[in-house]
């Protein structure tokens, strides 16, 4: 992707406040991904075999989903998937092109939502105080992606392996309230803001 | 806060979802053929029991899909909740 | 099988039209002859009888001697009897008003109020006891402010202090569209005889010193609209106030007495099956508003009505900090402060259809944030007691007071939020409508046929949906 | 220490730790884990408060959030909390507390001479009086309200008062920490659940606390410092105290008000937190809350429940008297009896109302059996009790009457087992006889009862039903057994209470006997009530405000009852109670606001511009949860100068204006333009590829409810705009129709409102301004004519070019992914810079529409407007069906004088017109006057140089030319106006086709 070009994100991070050795939480703005909606049928041969050919399958079940490397995809509807970071082995046009007439729909996304990364032991307080789901492993385990409300903003929380807490998936016009809103919820947590 | 089961994404608080009102209301299939009182009643009238209630509501915050939820109006219990029914307009 | 509310064999999309606007100038000038000849017709306090004490400071001193024992009862407890020239289904503000006034203005006393629990039991005692009449519609206008204007003498014709406060009610708006939706609104009731004032925000600040007008809020006060006449009365005295009157006026008020079946024959209703026994009826008025649609269906009406529950909620009580009615339009809530001392908050609906007198947190937490968010000084102060009431919601905001395609029976529900303020000339226009088999000018527009027609009375321009209205 | 009443051994204080504090300015001190009440009591100050309505001076009655009397304000005045109960606060360094109600002092309060004129002041007094004359109520009030409320809000805000909000889920929560609680949740812990505890108290063990207890042969204290070790040290068990669990809603969710201590390590930490709680299985072991006797006085100072004289004997080590008249009609107030004398209370008298001797006795002590405190004698601090013996029907006293001196009364008038939740849940309650108490009557499917709360006041009872409870709700969330073996303790049955819910006066011993303390309530009142017709429960509730108090009647609720069953002659259970509503005990209103406050109160969304207009000045506006500039004031000039500047700068030169706000739908599949013909009254089959059309959205009922542009990009792929306002409303709109009304549609539909920043280039010198920025877009008619669009690389960065206008000049809007914006905004500005170009807010964009004529959604289309009322009737396709188009035949849909959308403009060329005025044909500013009409939108126009506006008139197409009036009586201007046309300028369109 034409990262030369002149991005300039919602977020411009301000490195603050202790540091991630005494901090309950960290706080991270993650760089940009590339983010591709795709409303496609699973049955259709060749656009599975594309998939196959890129390493790549969807997941079925809802609210999970599949990574490999640095490409993951997201359930987030039934039929409906987010493919993050696909790369360059599958494209808009090269998806477009496997799949039938109907159902077929790929949306750009890179740009409307901003990844924010929270860590720390104490993520999960800070993600409950505006959060409804529940955030135990055995009902949102590793790899969950489930789309839900956090502070008031629409948005999908991925859990992430190894006790390395959620990225959140946040509509890029909320996102500066967000960040606002978790290093002052997190302050009791000693939150620390690390640079992407 | 009322904890619905979305169809696809499992149980979610109320405020996940947006309330779309009586699950039978349908669409006259040719509405310029439809009598005045056929239309009145598909834009004005609803089913409004004191107790189990078929009605809609979207997974907003969700998957975004509409589900059809029975819930008793009077205590508030969910006693179903299903995609939409996908049988064609009267 | 139910029936559509109306006698409608078919509307055709291209019907002719029939201009309203004569009508409504009929219906100003008739309404302005009506309220004055009427208020002026029956002396304060006709109709009391011997056994009856006045309520007086003389009387109370003169009972204090005596240990208070010399007071009657408000309101006898009266038995069903076997028939009656009108039944009013439903003793809450808008039943009790309708039998005092078919009494008082009609002469009607054979009627008996049926009610299945205790009078003033629903929203007439659940409501926030908001008084106001700033509609922006002709229709809606006129009527409450006749509604307004009744309250103003209310407290001695009825000889029970209802305490209508008219402390003011103030709108506040946050941004430039508010403020001039509410220029146009108040410009209106101005043009349609109601007082309103447009206030800046400085002196909304000088109004409200507790209000927090700066730019610290989310969205900080711009000015507002008040109503100086609009204010507060005290919920339940109203039941018992009506009550006490329409008993003294002969009314039969039966507590404990639910209707289960509304009996009809070829001509029309002829009569009741209750909990307590069958009551023959000539004329019968159904004025549950909350249970609207389980009682119409007791006629075989379907109407277009969704029941949802309101929250309201108390502070504990305090000194006096907030002398006026205050709510927002940017932030949907509304607080005035009791006469105890407890700060009184309502908002929206939950938003689903609901028969049950309790609501759920969502409501509770976005009212709350609301007012700190304008009375931040408030934050520590605590919630002492939340409720809920059932509302009748229509598909347009306004009510439906009317007769129904089943003669002898009358329809009166729809009330949506305006219920408690608009009680005495529901009451008033209800009992014409009986009294008359006809419409009063007031509510000549509150019909259940105009959904159909498309005169819609859609104060908020919210269309059918019920719950946004 | 100088604590004269602080006993020298015993309770759970931490006595080496002295805290000072104040009340009422006076300087004292108390010990580490007091309360506020018990630190007064060592100090022997019994009078803190005065009563709600007679003003009479009160103490200490309770020691726990049944308190009615001890309210207080906590903190320096102008932050202070009001309304406090001495008897929940944790005594801490430096505490400031104040006595509430009173004035000029405590001791001295003026208002207590309401208390003499009791007579003429009767329950429901003020309905029957303050009528005359008629237009004096308002002056009556202003007294009324000044008498009545209890504390002062603090006029400041305290700055450590934050507050926050917690979601929580579990399989188990357990309300209440005692031994029932304890045990249940041991046991549900043990079988691996998810357990939440809470308790109210900070300290954990419940009633066990408050007595000398053997559990299995030793100290209670072993017992519960060994179960909380264990429940600490799991990770399935979250510890909550100083929890209030206030209330429980639907589907099992429960709000709780969880306090952090004053002077916590963590300050950061919030004061108070909202948890939601939602669990499987809830199980209940609130305890029970003792009742008061109702007798003359009852409410004096020195009068204390006699377990309440117990709690503050063993948790704090403190004396509550040292001459105390037990009073009681049940065994519990004996224990307290026993551990009084054993701490060195002189205990005068025993008086049991009951006949049949207690289970316990005590040695030495007077024993007066079928007899009762009558009266309590003394003012501001009891100094004996009238003692009479009662009739066998309990109404009646015979004998003569005995006067003990003490400056203690302890009573105890049996226990009400704490049901708030229980009934919260639906749950019913049935009257126990035996217990004289409303007790729960049935079993709920996820909540369980157990322990005093249940009714079950013996305490081998309790730790059996509290295991019994947390295995069966651990089974049902489908854990298996536990088994835990509960403590020996003793078990033996209480000897039955005498119900007795008034006492009869005693001649020569009058005196109000309060059934509420806190609303000041008596009996008389409550038998006033009956006698005027208020005799359903909830009558007689709002007649005389019994349990109406910050306490909500936990002490006075079923006293209340019995006493209206008595007068009724009806049995209690016919009666029936009130409804116990959430909150079980009152809770800080910052608690439920959480963090949404001041700027956090809703989101506020930026567009990716927002930092641009910054730069440039911009003052914003909110638009929905967006913030907008509403103008660039340059230099600080007001908003009128700055939009006028910037709508010249438009129509002379070139403008630019973020619209990045306004909803963008992404419709894509083969029946994209047929889902578009039914969404908009106009057709769309015939819409090219590289086009834009503008479309109208109704409503079912006809209504105008939605408009913007749609553009085609592809043969099944379109994007549609919708008004900022009702982006996601459209979104839920479409997404209706597709799934449930037409889902045999291919069509998939995604909101990239997000996804993109869109400048709209504006004015004769837009052209070239695109065409000096790098880009490989072709701009001229030709390739890129009115409402064409065209993609292509532009300012480095990919974009599409939609040229369309809203200004009604030659105009162009630039789309590009969001994180490009402000590049091209900036390339936007450059390349502009020879023609002054010219950033402009919606103020001026108000301008420039309203010169154009076009409508707005809200403005003129206020849901009440038909397409034809807004001057687009032929719009509407007659070929198809469309959302509201079979309404549109109806009778008033159709009316001859509804009202259109026209233009007005002044008479006097240099009048201004009011904003929000009504349209009228007389000229007149005062009501009654017909309205034809009202003004919609009024702008300077710098194009006209004068005022014009849009509005809705009676019939008004047919009237253009004719002379009417805007008349606005709140600002008293009253304007003449001529009807026009609602374009004022290029009727035909030339300039945004140049």
């Amino acid at each position: 992707m034409p990262e030369a070009l002149p991005r300039e994100p919602a977020i411009r991070p301000v490195q603050k406040v202790g540091t991630a050795s005494t901090a309950g939480v960290v706080l991270t703005l993650r760089p940009a991904a590339t983010i591709l909606r795709l409303c496609a049928p699973l049955d259709h041969a060749p656009f599975v075999a594309a998939l196959a050919a890129a390493g790549l399958s969807l997941p079925e079940d809802p609210c999970i989903s599949e990574q490999w490397g640095d490409a993951t995809a997201f359930w987030v509807a039934p039929g409906e998937w987010w493919l993050v970071d696909i790369g360059a082995t599958l494209t808009e046009t090269t998806i477009r092109a496997d799949l039938p007439a109907r159902p077929r729909a790929i949306v750009d996304l890179s740009h409307s939502r901003t990844i924010m990364r929270i860590g720390g032991s104490q993520a999960v307080d800070l993600v409950a105080k505006g959060c409804p789901l529940d955030l135990d492993p055995t009902a949102f385990p590793t790899g969950g992606c489930p789309q839900s409300v956090l502070a008031g903003v629409n948005l999908l929380l991925h859990r992430l392996p190894a006790n390395a807490g959620f990225d959140l998936y946040v509509p890029r016009s909320y996102a500066r309230h967000l960040w606002e809103w978790l290093q002052l919820a997190g302050a009791e947590y000693r939150i620390s803001v690390a640079a992407g | 806060m009322l904890l619905i089961p979305c169809p696809w994404c499992g149980p979610r608080a109320q405020i996940e979802f947006t309330y779309g009102g009586d699950a039978d209301v349908r669409r006259p299939k040719d509405a310029m053929a439809a009598t005045g009182a056929a239309w009145h009643d598909y834009v004005y009238l609803r089913d409004n029991p004191r107790g189990s209630h078929d009605e809609i509501w979207q997974h907003s915050a969700g998957c975004r899909r509409w589900l059809r939820l029975t819930r008793d109006t009077l205590t508030h219990a969910i006693i179903d909740s299903a995609p939409p029914t996908k049988e064609p307009p009267s | 099988m139910l029936l559509r509310p109306f006698s409608l064999i078919d509307i055709d999309p291209i019907a002719s039209h029939n201009d309203k606007r004569k009508l409504i100038e009929e219906i100003v000038t008739d309404s302005r002859r009506t309220l004055s000849s009427r208020m002026t017709s029956v002396p304060r306090g006709a109709g009391l009888k011997g056994y009856e004490m006045r309520y007086s400071a003389l009387n109370l001193v003169r009972n204090a001697f005596s240990g208070h024992r010399a007071w009657p009862v408000a309101w006898r407890k009266a038995a069903p009897q076997a028939s009656y020239d009108v039944v009013i289904i439903g003793g809450g503000g808008h039943g009790l008003a309708t039998a005092y006034y078919l009494a008082r203005n009609h002469g009607i006393t054979n009627v008996a109020v049926l009610e299945k629990g205790w009078i003033g039991g629903g929203n007439t005692g659940r409501n926030t006891t908001i008084v106001r009449s700033n509609y922006l519609l002709d229709t809606n206008a006129r009527f409450y402010e006749h509604s307004l204007k009744l309250w103003e003498g209310l407290t001695q014709e009825l000889n029970f202090n209802l305490m209508v406060s008219q402390r003011g009610v103030l709108n506040l708006a946050h941004t430039p569209g508010q403020l001039e939706s509410y220029a146009r609104r108040g410009n209106a009731m101005r043009l349609n005889g109601i007082d309103a004032e447009l206030l800046s925000r400085d002196q909304v600040a000088a109004m409200v010193p507790r209000l927090d007008c700066s730019d610290r809020a989310r969205f900080p006060v711009l000015g507002g609209l008040l109503q100086p006449r609009g204010g507060t009365v005290r919920h339940d005295a109203v039941a018992w106030g009506f009550a006490r009157a329409a008993d003294q006026r002969g009314v039969d008020i039966i507590e404990g007495c639910e209707v289960t079946a509304i009996r009809r024959n070829e001509r029309g209703v002829v009569g009741l099956e209750t909990s307590r026994g069958a009551v023959q009826a000539k004329q019968i008025g159904i004025a549950v508003a909350g249970n609207s649609s389980r009682v119409a269906a007791m006629a075989d009406l379907h109407l277009p009505i969704e029941s949802h529950v309101l929250q309201a909620m108390v502070s504990e009580p305090i000194k006096p900090v907030l002398d006026q009615v205050v709510t927002s339009g940017a932030t949907h809530f509304y607080i005035s402060q009791s006469d105890k001392g407890e700060l009184v908050f309502g908002g929206d609906l939950d938003g689903y259809n609901s028969y049950a007198q309790r609501g759920n947190l969502p409501i509770i937490e976005h009212v709350i944030a609301s007012a700190l968010e304008m009375f931040p000084s408030f934050a520590q102060l605590r919630l002492m007691r939340t409720w809920g009431g059932i509302m009748d919601m229509t598909m347009d905001g306004s009510p439906i007071i009317a007769k129904t395609p089943v003669p002898g029976l009358y329809f009166n529900g729809g009330w949506c939020y305006g219920g408690f303020k608009a009680t005495p000339a529901s009451g008033w226009v209800f009992a014409e409508t009986i009294a008359n088999d006809a419409p009063h000018a007031l509510n000549e527009a509150f019909t259940l046929e105009r959904f159909a027609t498309g005169d819609v009375l859609d104060e908020r321009g919210a269309g059918p949906a019920p719950w946004l209205h | 220490m100088s604590q004269p009443f602080r006993i020298a051994a015993g309770g759970r204080i931490e006595r080496d730790r002295t805290l000072s504090f104040t009340f009422d300015g006076r300087a004292l001190t108390g010990c580490a884990g007091d309360t506020l009440a018990s630190a007064l009591l060592a100090n022997g100050v019994h009078l803190v408060g005065r009563s709600f309505k007679y003003h009479r001076p009160r103490g200490i009655y309770s020691a726990g959030p049944e308190e009615p009397n001890a309210m207080v304000a906590l903190g320096p005045t102008d932050t202070h909390t009001p309304n406090l109960r001495a008897t929940e606060i944790e005594l801490f360094d430096g505490l400031q507390a104040h006595s509430q109600n009173r004035w000029p002092s405590l001791a001295r309060d003026v208002r207590a001479v309401v208390d003499r004129a009791a007579p003429l002041v009767p329950a429901g007094f003020y309905y029957k009086t303050f009528m005359w004359p008629a237009d004096r109520w308002m002056t009556y009030e202003k007294h009324i309200r000044h008498a009545a409320g209890l504390g002062l809000a603090s006029t400041g805000v305290d700055a450590a008062a934050t507050y926050d909000r917690r979601f929580a889920h579990c399989d188990v929560l357990v309300v209440g920490g005692g031994a029932a609680g304890l045990t249940a949740a041991l046991t549900a812990a043990r079988a691996g659940a998810r357990v939440i505890v809470a308790d109210e108290r900070p300290t954990w063990g419940g009633s066990l606390t408050a007595a000398p207890t053997t559990l299995d042969g030793a100290d209670s204290r072993l017992w519960i410092a060994s179960t909380l070790a264990e429940l600490t040290e799991r990770d399935n068990v979250t510890l909550l105290p100083r929890a209030s669990v206030f209330g429980r809603y639907d589907q099992d969710l429960y709000g709780i008000a969880v306090r952090r201590p004053d002077g916590s390590p963590n300050d950061a930490a919030p004061r108070e937190t909202l948890w939601l709680v939602r669990t499987q299985r809830a199980v209940v072991a609130a305890g029970a809350i003792e009742r008061p006797l109702v007798f003359a006085n009852n409410d004096r100072p020195g009068v204390m429940l006699a377990g309440a004289a117990q709690a503050y004997l063993n948790r704090y080590a403190v004396m509550p008297g040292r001459r105390a008249v037990i009073a009681t009609n049940n065994d519990s107030a004996y224990a307290a009896a026993r551990d009084l004398q054993a701490a060195g209370v002189d205990i005068a008298a025993i008086v049991d109302a009951r006949v049949e001797p207690a289970r316990i006795t005590i040695d030495g002590v007077r024993h007066i059996p079928g007899s009762a405190v009558v009266a309590a004698r003394g003012h501001s601090r009891v100094t004996g009790a009238a003692v009479a013996h009662l009739g066998s029907d309990g109404k009646s006293l015979d004998g003569a009457v005995e006067i003990i001196d003490c400056d203690l009364i302890c009573a105890s008038g049996g226990w009400s087992p704490t049901v708030h939740l229980y009934s919260h849940a639906g749950g019913k309650l049935r009257y126990d006889s035996d217990i004289a108490a409303l007790v729960p009557r049935d079993e709920l499917a996820t909540l369980s009862v157990v322990g005093a709360a249940a009714g079950q006041f013996v305490l081998d009872r309790c730790f059996a039903a509290g295991a019994a409870a947390g295995r069966q709700a651990v089974a049902a969330c489908g854990y298996g057994a536990t088994v835990i073996d509960v403590p020996v303790c003793d078990g033996q049955a209480a000897t039955p209470p005498r119900p007795l819910w008034h006492l009869p006066l005693a001649r020569g011993h009058k005196g109000k006997r309060f059934v509420d303390l806190q609303a000041d309530v008596t009996v008389d009142d409550v038998e006033l009530a009956a006698r005027e017709g208020y005799r359903s429960v909830e009558h007689l509730k709002r007649y005389t405000t019994l349990g109406m108090g910050t306490d909500q009647g936990k002490t006075s609720n079923i006293n209340g009852l019995a006493i209206l069953a008595e007068t009724l002659n009806d049995p209690i259970d016919a009666v029936g109670t009130t409804t116990f509503r959430p909150p079980y005990t009152p809770v800080t209103l910052g608690t439920f606001a959480g963090r949404e406050t001041g700027k956090h109160f809703a989101p506020i969304r930026r567009t990716p511009l927002h930092d641009r207009h910054e730069q440039a000045g911009a003052v914003f506006a909110p638009a929905g949860l967006w913030l907008r500039p509403h103008y660039y004031p340059r230099g600080g000039v007001d908003v009128q100068t700055a939009s006028r500047r910037e709508a010249t700068a438009v129509r002379r030169s070139v403008g630019l204006v973020d619209v990045s706000t306004l909803g963008r739908i992404d419709i894509q599949g083969t029946d994209a333009a047929e889902l578009l013909n039914r969404l908009y009254v106009n057709g769309w089959s015939t819409l090219a590829i590289g086009r834009v059309r503008y479309g109208l959205m109704l409503r079912e009922d006809g209504m105008v409810s939605d408009d913007g542009t749609t553009a085609r990009l592809a043969a099944d792929h379109y994007i549609m705009t919708t008004t900022t306002a009702n982006a996601g409303a459209v979104m839920t709109h479409i997404e209706h129709y597709l799934q449930l009304v037409w889902p045999d549609l291919d069509v998939r539909v995604a909101s990239i409102t997000d996804q993109w920043a869109v400048i709209a280039v504006a004015g004769p010198n837009s052209r070239a301004t695109l065409q000096r920025v790098a880009g490989d877009i072709d701009f001229t008619n030709e390739s890129l004519p009115f409402m064409g669009l065209a993609q292509g690389t532009f300012a480095g960065v990919p974009a599409t070019v939609f040229r369309i206008s809203f200004s009604g000049e030659l105009a162009y809007e630039v789309a590009v992914p969001a994180d490009y914006g402000p590049a091209v905004w900036d390339a936007l500005m450059a390349a502009g810079e020879s023609f002054d170009i010219t950033p402009y807010g919606t103020e001026a964009l108000g301008i420039l529409r309203v010169e154009k004529g076009h409508f707005v959604i809200g403005a003129e289309a206020d849901g009440r407007a038909t397409a034809d009322d807004l001057g687009l009737g032929r719009m509407q396709s007659t070929k198809k069906d469309f959302v509201g188009r079979r309404s549109l035949g109806r009778p008033a849909l159709t009316a001859p004088n509804r009202k259109q959308l026209v233009g007005l403009r002044p008479v006097d060329a240099a009048a201004a017109i009011p904003a929000g005025a009504q349209i009228v044909e007389k000229p007149s500013l005062i009501g009654p006057v017909e309205m034809i009409g009202h003004v919609t939108s009024t702008a300077f126009s710098p194009e006209r140089e004068g005022f014009i506006a849009l509005a809705m008139i009676a019939n008004g197409r047919a009237r253009v030319g004719d002379q009417v009036f805007a008349s606005s009586p709140l600002t008293d201007t009253l304007v003449q106006m001529t009807i026009t046309n609602h374009v004022f300028i290029d009727p035909n369109g030339e300039r945004l086709r140049a």
